[in-house]
């Protein structure tokens, strides 16, 4: 659960979000759409207790930030532009890492489950830095699942990804959403969020311009929509 | 699903899953390692070589010779140790781990003073033979620990701060180096009162600096370290 | 990986006999110098280890210049080998040096320019290896370390006339006037002789078996990425 | 379209270019040079306060202490400067430019020489001033000028070797160190004989190595450059 | 023109790529598919110069590569993984230094035009380390097109582009291939690639497994063709 209520985030002199409004339940997948430079990234990074919000009150998973950022932190999946993983570390090595510090019970069987699901079970030994884009944007997935998240906040989680592994990121988030998950994911591919959104939100100028449910689109296409939002 | 519970992670353990991280990274390439001995040594055979100073010379500067030495290559440590986290924005990673900011700060700080500790185990048998001095004495050792727990408290904040900047390879020095010489000076100074063998009352003054600077020190970088690392 | 050819075979029989000789005559047969004593002994195998030590070197900028014009990794490989047994006996000459400057100056180590500069280019190789080993990229690695071993091949003269530069304890033997330096009878000079032979062959041998070792972990990785596959 | 000619952009005017654009962005941040001068001074303070010389000595090494300055510094600036072409894959655009490599060896040379002089402006000038010795003798400024040429060619060479491994960080000095050595002993002897007003003959060996060593570094590294930056 | 022989990358003793022939002419938009860690970038760094071939023979532009780099570099346009930008520099001052390099006739004029062309005409003084992920993607690809290179070498340039610079991209890309310009892009969006490509090549087990004309593919789409490749 997410309720964000007139949140400004200022970079200098400038507003990057100037007063923005947002709430998800569980169950809920928004979709998070704008124009490049909007504040997407910004305002995810907020969300995900990374970055401190100028003013305004934020509320994921029940809990305030930024004060009661570690219990939001439990219950938190991130997939951001970077893969936040260790070079020098194999990918078994990663999770298993990240498996500890968030005391995940079974930790081997989990890794070994999480691996099979992003299609790296062959390459678990070999260092991450050796990697190619799509295979390190794959295991990023792998870490953000790995303690089983209440709240999912996925910046771009498609990039680079090939084929299949679109189809498994497709089969991971419609299964967590329909567990009761709440997720928020940006992306520039409509056609994809059309699919699997039950929410499109359109971030412009500082704010949430416009927000529409999936079954409030009748005939209309999100492409239509999203250009006739930005159309104003 | 809200405000129910989750079990965290033990504080002690995740601070070892930190350090262990970074050791066993470490062990596999030994690169940081073996950078900051070569650059030990590199530093002393430099001092050597532009200052060329006498036997009568030499012996008064032992102990600062040698902790010039440990800073430089405890920045090289630092600076290194840091890079890491944020190179593909594993910092980030970290920060979004359900864990306190002070085990990540002391996991990182123990996975650094183990480094420190490691050089200086190497660099002063090798010092010792290279100018023919015994530094096998309990006080001057006691004191090299002492001198590294300061030097690393601060430098693990530090360098947590400088890595964020656009100028992080450099940064660090300039920030680290004018708050360190009190700890630089009184370890220098301790040293060579164990050194020249000199009475314990004009060792203790040198000593209960570096205690209490010690402790301040470490105080304070464990309770604004999450000030340095929050965005 | 095939066996030991019987050239190899020999030589290594060879090197062993030539090694245990080089202890029989240095310890034994050389006489006992007037001034340092039994000692001085140490000198024969000083010179030997220091002389092939820098010929690995020299030989290893060789070969970098080749890889650059060939880019064949099999040179890098050559250079690689004979930087790795090199270290090892220039630092058996540091280590015999300071046994020796024990007694004869008085200290274990002293800073002195020969002293210095043989440290240096210690040094030198062993920031070679951590330059490769900063690399994944074989071809990327080779390139950079031949022209790492080039520059470093630039340090050797200057290590060798280092000693005429500065007014220095390091001995000078070749090339002086022999006028302050300790009197060589004949069978001294026959002794430093024989080990430095001695010493090529034995270096030429245990490169020999480095360059095998090389091949063997090679198709060690090959297999293993079959069996991967 | 294939093997028609098309016009290249002029030799001279590419290597301006580029030593244009690192000096515009330094002069716009001016980090890089801070950065550099904040460290020279700390590194003499840092000298004096764990060397604690008395006066004769002190002018003793001057030389000593202020090529050590200057190389630590120019490690600094060496290392930034090289990093900047790597952060966001700025290396492999110049790569991909229509330029021969010699132009971005000798563009990247060009203003690392000339942040260095820029600190050695500034950082002699102090120290004249901090420690009372007269420094503006034109035989010691020569000396720091050619010292500073021959440093600055192998380290351009190095500093685009180190910062495509993974050690960037710490490989620099240890690369660069050994293989200067020369270079600063030939510049500290030299420079003291000029300080102690020695004769010719006796500072004259000195700046036949330096000039020996200028030609011989700055030919290798333009001759092998392109094996460094290319993949 | 590109023409590729027998190309062999080795990276340690894994063969990358083992043993590619391509050749693509002019006017032809050869669109490079295949799963994550294929080796497309891989691929793509050898044309662009970038990279070694370990073996092989490689002709871009008409000139052999690596002995004819300085003119091959001189045609080529290339948007990789990274921006290739300079963080400290204004998006203009790049621009401008780049124009150098390349000896461009009229360097600010067309500087001025590019910028347009990716719409950041408006935040062309603002230093790119402060760009979002998109507008630093439209700048890689203004810098890529500055100098109205003969071949272009585009490494999934959609990446983070929102929808006005994806149709952006879109109509640079049909302009150029239009020109009589060679286009070798990869892609993993299928539809994309489809509309844009006149020719499909899959890229799998180092080999360039499939290769079909857009006109042979029949009522075939491109993602049956491409799942029907990789399955063998
Ligand atoms: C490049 C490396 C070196 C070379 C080529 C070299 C060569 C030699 C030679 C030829 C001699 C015999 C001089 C004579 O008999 O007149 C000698 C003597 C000696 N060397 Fe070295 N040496 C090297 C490094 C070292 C090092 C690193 C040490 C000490 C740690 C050392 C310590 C000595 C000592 C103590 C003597 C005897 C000095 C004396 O007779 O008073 N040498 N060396
Ligand atoms: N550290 C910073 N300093 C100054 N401005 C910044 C900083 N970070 C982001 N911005 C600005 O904030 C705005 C929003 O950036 P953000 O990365 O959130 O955009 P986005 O919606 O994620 O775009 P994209 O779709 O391209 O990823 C941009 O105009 C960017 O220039
Ligand atoms: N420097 C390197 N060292 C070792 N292996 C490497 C290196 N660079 C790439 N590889 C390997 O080469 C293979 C191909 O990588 P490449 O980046 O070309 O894939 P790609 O087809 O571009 O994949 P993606 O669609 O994920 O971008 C991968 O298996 C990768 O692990
Ligand atoms: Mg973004
Ligand atoms: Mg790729």
């Amino acid at each position: 659960m997410i309720e964000v209520k007139s949140l400004i985030k200022r970079f200098g002199l400038k507003n990057v979000l100037a007063g923005v409004n947002f709430s998800a339940i569980p169950g809920e997948f928004v979709v998070l759409l704008g124009p490049n430079g909007a504040g997407k990234t910004t305002f995810l990074r907020i969300l995900a207790s990374l970055s401190r919000p100028t003013l305004g009150s934020v509320l994921v998973a029940g809990f305030k930030l930024p004060s009661e950022a570690a219990e939001v932190r439990m219950r938190l999946g991130v997939v951001s532009h970077n893969p936040l993983l260790y070079g020098d570390l194999t990918a078994e090595e990663n999770l298993d890492f990240f498996g500890r510090l968030y005391n995940i019970h079974g930790r081997d069987s989990r890794i070994h489950e999480v691996l099979g699901l992003v299609g790296l079970s062959a390459r678990r030994r070999d260092l991450v830095r050796t990697f190619s884009r799509g295979m390190q944007q794959r295991l990023s997935i792998a870490r953000s699942v790995l303690h089983d998240p209440d709240v999912i906040l996925f910046d771009e989680p498609y990039t680079g990804l090939d084929q299949d592994a679109s189809e498994m990121l497709d089969g991971v988030l419609k299964s967590v959403a329909a567990a009761g998950r709440t997720v928020v994911m940006t992306s520039h591919d409509l056609a994809r969020a059309e699919d699997l959104g039950t929410r499109f939100d359109v971030l412009n100028n500082g704010k949430i311009e416009n927000s529409i449910k999936k079954q409030d689109m009748g005939t209309e296409n999100l492409l239509a929509y999203y250009k006739r939002v930005l159309a104003g | 699903m809200s405000r129910e519970q989750k079990p965290k992670a033990d504080y002690f353990k995740s601070i070892m899953a930190i350090t262990r991280k970074d050791l066993s990274a470490e062990l596999r390439s030994r690169e940081l390692l073996s950078a900051m001995l070569v650059f030990s040594l590199l530093v002393i055979l430099i001092y050597y070589f532009t200052l060329e100073l006498d036997i009568k010379n030499r012996n008064a500067i032992t102990a600062g010779a040698l902790w010039v030495t440990f800073s430089f290559a405890g920045t090289l440590g630092l600076n290194r140790s840091m890079a890491i986290e944020k190179d593909r924005g594993c910092l980030d990673g970290l920060l979004l781990a359900p864990v306190d900011r002070s085990v990540i700060f002391f996991g990182k700080a123990l996975s650094n003073l183990a480094f420190m500790f490691i050089v200086e185990a190497i660099v002063i048998p090798v010092y010792a033979i290279m100018y023919n001095v015994n530094l096998l004495i309990p006080g001057f050792l006691g004191v090299t620990i002492l001198g590294s727990v300061g030097y690393i408290s601060v430098g693990t904040l530090i360098s947590a701060m400088s890595v964020q900047t656009r100028t992080r390879d450099v940064l660090l020095p300039i920030l680290l180096f004018p708050l360190v010489i009190p700890i630089l000076v009184a370890a220098v100074k301790a040293s060579n009162g164990y050194l020249l063998n000199l009475q314990w009352s004009e060792i203790s003054p040198w000593i209960n600096v570096l205690l209490v600077y010690n402790v301040i020190f470490l105080a304070v970088s464990f309770m604004v370290f999450d000030q340095v690392v929050e965005e | 990986m095939s066996p030991q050819p019987k050239v190899l075979k020999a030589l290594n029989i060879i090197s062993l006999v030539l090694l245990i000789g080089g202890y029989y005559l240095s310890l034994f047969y050389a006489p006992t110098e007037k001034v340092m004593g039994n000692v001085q002994r140490v000198f024969y195998f000083h010179v030997a280890t220091a002389w092939v030590g820098m010929l690995g070197f020299l030989l290893a900028a060789l070969f970098a210049v080749i890889y650059l014009a060939k880019k064949d990794l099999k040179w890098d490989a050559y250079g690689l080998a004979a930087v790795e047994i090199s270290l090892v006996f220039f630092f058996i000459t540091i280590v015999l040096g300071s046994i020796w400057a024990r007694p004869a100056w008085g200290t274990w180590w002293t800073w002195e320019p020969r002293l210095t500069t043989a440290a240096i280019l210690e040094l030198i190789y062993l920031a070679y290896l951590m330059l490769r080993q900063g690399i994944e990229d074989p071809e990327q690695r080779a390139r950079f370390g031949a022209v790492y071993t080039i520059l470093g091949g630039l340090s050797i003269p200057l290590t060798l006339v280092s000693i005429r530069m500065f007014r220095t304890i390091h001995p000078v033997v070749i090339g002086s006037g022999g006028s302050e330096k300790m009197g060589m009878t004949d069978s001294m000079v026959f002794v430093m002789l024989y080990c430095i032979v001695a010493f090529s062959i034995i270096f030429a041998n245990m490169y020999w078996h480095r360059l095998r070792l090389g091949q063997l972990a090679e198709q060690v990785e090959q297999a293993k990425m079959k069996l991967e596959l």
